[in-house]
């Protein structure tokens, strides 16, 4: 067969010719999304939010947990004592619990000590005042018990103390704040790849919608001996460039979102007391964010455009 | 004009002959029946040599263009062998398809060019699709386009041309590749005497280049005046196969 | 001029006409939907996203309402009185209050009472329990006052009594909690505004690819003398139908959502000891819903259609 | 035929006469250029007779396609001014377009059908658009298929047929809505000699039904077969205008 002339210089030039390609599907990508910008806008923003809304929900449970990881290492177990236990039998057992392996710590709070904390705290709890204005002081002395590994088996065995009159700690919030967060956990999954699975769909149905209009220059390019490859590469850099510019506004939005939310909320936080400051996106995650979004953006056009040219076979 | 049924200009090729040269188009007993059911050709043999130039005529629906398609891969024959050379287009798939339409310089009765693209950029695409380097591409362009007298409209976009000129845009994409063989489906329907005259010169100084020409034409009095192998289709059956001599005498 | 000898029939058959043409575009805009069964899904989950964000916020924000004014409507204010006064003096001030004007109700509860009811609710405050198992009762008279009107006056008013010890009354929560309303009402105002806006783009970008896709079949209509109207037409219905299907699927999504949140909502408010249901979508308001969506849709595609056609004036 | 510049085949038309019948069709002093500067037709003035037929000729790009454009206003003359009987188009606009391009039937060169319609709803469409009840729709497509010998192929799609079949679908649609006048770009370019001619008779008998007939063509022996008047373009330019008459007598 003849073989056209072409073939010497073919051979030569043919990385020079690949990356050629390559840069020129790229850059055909661009220009095709900055030729529209209010269609590639719109793409990038259904996109964005379908990324930003899991991305978000997570920041939130991420900032709750470590709220409850404060409150956790703060956790303490209060012990009342009797109130025929003496100050220095209480001190004794103080020292003795701090002996136990299960037990990080333990103080004693005396009865006048309590007395002054409340007077120091006033108002804040309904009957405290009213303690606090009797002359004579009726509390007890308190042990505060900070517990070494799982604190609900510790409660049991000082609940047993022939001082304890009785036992208080927080399982049951704490339980509670668990369960919530596990259950945040699985629906930050169940969200994320949902809205991961949309904003696949998203740049699938943009990438379809494009090959749709320009089925035309497919078939005429199919005609002329173009492969399957060079069909779908500026398809491909384009579902990219969507993921890419997604990921960035999904970014960028969480960034002003945390930004905006932070004064409020620090200032509700110290209106109760608290120090917290909420923390946004880091720059490791940002860039998984980013190369997700990419991915996800490349798997979408590659599915349709698999699709599309196996319907053109002949 | 001969008998009814194929006839071929050189020696009978039916039989498969090991000495003869391979001829570089075989047509072996070739049907098509639409998915819709109709019948485009039915039991088609003929061969095209290398060097050779051709025409395919017929009426309306005779089945002209659904022959070029399947030289071309668009169609796959229902019955029946297309041969290329050695390669028997029904064991072409995938990329083979697109290798197969490199080697084949088409021009469509449609025109079928890039409305956003260029004359120039149009006429460049095969030459992209081979990984041609860019001055090289440019050059050859250049070149073709001059050869069907359009290379002063290089920059303007096929929409801004006349109907004519697109078709030698068209047909300036299909030489340019320098293909083995070019499938040309009415290639001067849209062009006026004198260009149609020039084109079909330019078509037939082809062979010399190393390309066979098949063109498909009702255009009977510039077929005649062509003096070359004319295979007429008649409701898709080959109705005559008229060699150059037999219309030199008639 | 010859006129086409049609004329006659024209006339005759021109209502029939009209409702055939109308049929067929809303007949065609369901086809084109159903054909593309995937694609339709897409672009009404992304606009039945958009719509549900805002209403979903909506809903939460009332619920929370809710809670608030039934809190409201249980505000009190609670006067503790001085130790030195008796009982008597007490119930005389409770009837004396009740008879003013901005007062709804005044109730005594003697310290006896304080004391059953601290015992009654033991273990629920870190000293009640304390205080509970003191031999004396030390607690003072408490009056609590339900205010009408502004509590706030009304607290100051009894601050002022010569009787008070000190006032409780939750203003400052409540303060919070209106000013969290307040502005979560302007966040859905916005939210809403926004999204409705990206609904409104996500069914024009759907009908804009739609005419790009059929700018060839466009181009040929008017060619044959299609009115701008009869162009128009068709996207108009599709428009409508993505902006129905997507308001639908949006009540449908905050119905799944109530439902699946009530029981666990229920659970937790009642671990509170609060007796919560959440309220979902009512009727009036989810046909309000699906008018609008459908207007939007409507909108969208007018506008993008409307944009195209002023494009191909000659 | 006669000399350089536009010369009419009846009397002088270039000052208006009240007492003359009111022409179809008149061009005067009508210019167009495209944006990209081409320029297409230069000072270009005629008048079409109700129930004349005529030839515009010329070589590919001469403006021929252009012309029809003007007439149909698919594009706007530069300076000049069409009028199509008592009606200025440069006046016509909006709403005023799309009803002046119902009573001109057109046939493009690329045909232009759509292609998810059947033949016999692409036909439809003219009539669907002037609001016409289906049956009698129904009735006038089956009639005006069977005029261009397509009755037997309504119900497939434009890609199942031909290109000479779609051409002649594009021509059923013109005729369909019966025109005041019908403008028809290259309608035979796909035609093989005999439907060429059975088309041309057809168009031949339109004037008696009331429908003047414009029909650009290259294929000088047709036009020349058909002895009707004939415009020739060249570059633009109206070169030559020839009557009947004359081409009886050359
Ligand atoms: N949209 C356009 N923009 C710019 N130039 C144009 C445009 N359309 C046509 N032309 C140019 O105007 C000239 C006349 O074009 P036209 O299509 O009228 O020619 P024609 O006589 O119909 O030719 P053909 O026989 O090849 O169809 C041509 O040179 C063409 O390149
Ligand atoms: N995709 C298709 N599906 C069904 N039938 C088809 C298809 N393409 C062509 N045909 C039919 O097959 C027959 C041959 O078509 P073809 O296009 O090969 O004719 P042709 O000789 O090129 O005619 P023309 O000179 O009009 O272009 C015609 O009757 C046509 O209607
Ligand atoms: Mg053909
Ligand atoms: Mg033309």
């Amino acid at each position: 067969m003849a073989e056209p002339a072409a073939r010497p210089a073919r051979s030569r030039s043919r990385l020079g010719a690949w990356v050629d390609h390559h840069l020129h599907s790229l850059g055909a990508s661009l220009g095709r999304m900055l030729r529209r910008p209010w269609a590639t806008l719109l793409t990038v923003g259904v996109m964005a939010v379908a990324l930003s809304l899991p991305l978000g929900l997570g920041l939130v449970l991420d900032n709750v947990a470590r709220l409850g990881g404060q409150i956790e290492r703060a956790r303490e177990v209060t012990v009342f004592l009797k109130q025929d236990v003496t100050i220095e039998r209480a001190r004794a057992l103080a020292g003795e619990l701090k002996s136990r392996p299960q037990v990080e710590s333990a103080t004693l709070r005396t009865p006048d000590e309590g007395l002054a904390s409340l007077r120091a705290g006033a108002g804040a709890d309904l009957y405290a005042e009213a303690i606090a204005t009797v002359g004579e002081n009726p509390l007890p002395s308190v042990l505060i018990v900070r517990p070494r590994g799982d604190e609900r088996a510790l409660a049991t065995l000082l609940e047993a103390l022939p001082e304890t009159d009785f036992v208080q700690h927080d399982a049951v919030w704490r339980d509670r704040l668990d369960r919530w967060l596990a259950f945040g956990g699985r629906a930050v999954w169940v969200l994320s790849a949902l809205l991961g699975l949309g904003a696949l769909l998203v740049v699938g149905n943009t990438v379809r919608l494009d090959i749709q209009s320009r089925r035309e220059e497919i078939a005429i390019l199919q005609s002329l001996g173009a492969t399957d490859g060079f069909i779908r590469r500026p398809f491909l850099y384009l579902g990219a460039c969507y993921g890419l510019a997604a990921g960035a506004l999904a970014l960028g939005l969480l960034t002003a979102a945390a930004f905006a939310l932070d004064a409020p909320l620090r200032a509700l936080a110290e209106s109760y007391g608290s120090r917290f400051a909420l923390s946004g996106v880091d720059p490791v995650r940002g860039l998984i964010v980013l190369a997700v979004a990419s991915a996800l953006g490349w798997l979408g056009a590659g599915v349709v455009t698999g699709h599309f040219l196996r319907q053109t076979r002949v | 004009m001969s008998g009814q049924g194929p006839t071929y200009n050189a020696s009978s090729r039916t039989e498969p002959r090991t000495d003869a040269p391979m001829p570089l188009l075989r047509f072996d007993n070739v049907s098509k029946q639409y998915p819709g059911g109709h019948v485009a050709l039915s039991e088609l043999s003929f061969a095209v040599e290398p060097g050779e130039m051709l025409f395919v005529t017929g009426h309306s629906g005779a089945g002209k263009s659904t022959l070029l398609r399947l030289i071309h891969l668009s169609e796959r024959p229902t019955r029946g062998a297309v041969l290329f050379g050695e390669r028997n287009l029904r064991n072409v798939s995938g990329r083979g398809v697109a290798m197969h339409r490199r080697e084949v310089g088409v021009v469509y009765q449609d025109h079928r060019l890039l409305t956003d693209r260029s004359v120039a950029e149009n006429v460049a695409l095969p030459l992209q699709l081979r990984g041609l380097r860019r001055d090289e591409i440019r050059k050859r362009v250049r070149s073709v386009l001059d050869r069907v007298s359009l290379g002063g409209r290089s920059e303007a976009l096929p929409t801004q041309l006349s109907a004519g000129e697109q078709q030698r845009v068209g047909i300036a994409r299909a030489l340019v590749g320098e293909p083995s063989l070019l499938v040309a489906d009415e290639p001067t329907g849209n062009l006026d005497p004198t260009l149609s005259a020039e084109i079909m010169a330019l078509f037939a100084g082809l062979p010399e280049r190393g390309t066979s020409v098949l063109v498909a034409s009702h255009d009977l009095a510039l077929v005649k005046r062509m003096r070359k192998r004319v295979l007429v289709l008649d409701h898709g059956r080959l109705a005559d196969d008229i060699s150059p001599e037999e219309l030199a005498d008639g």
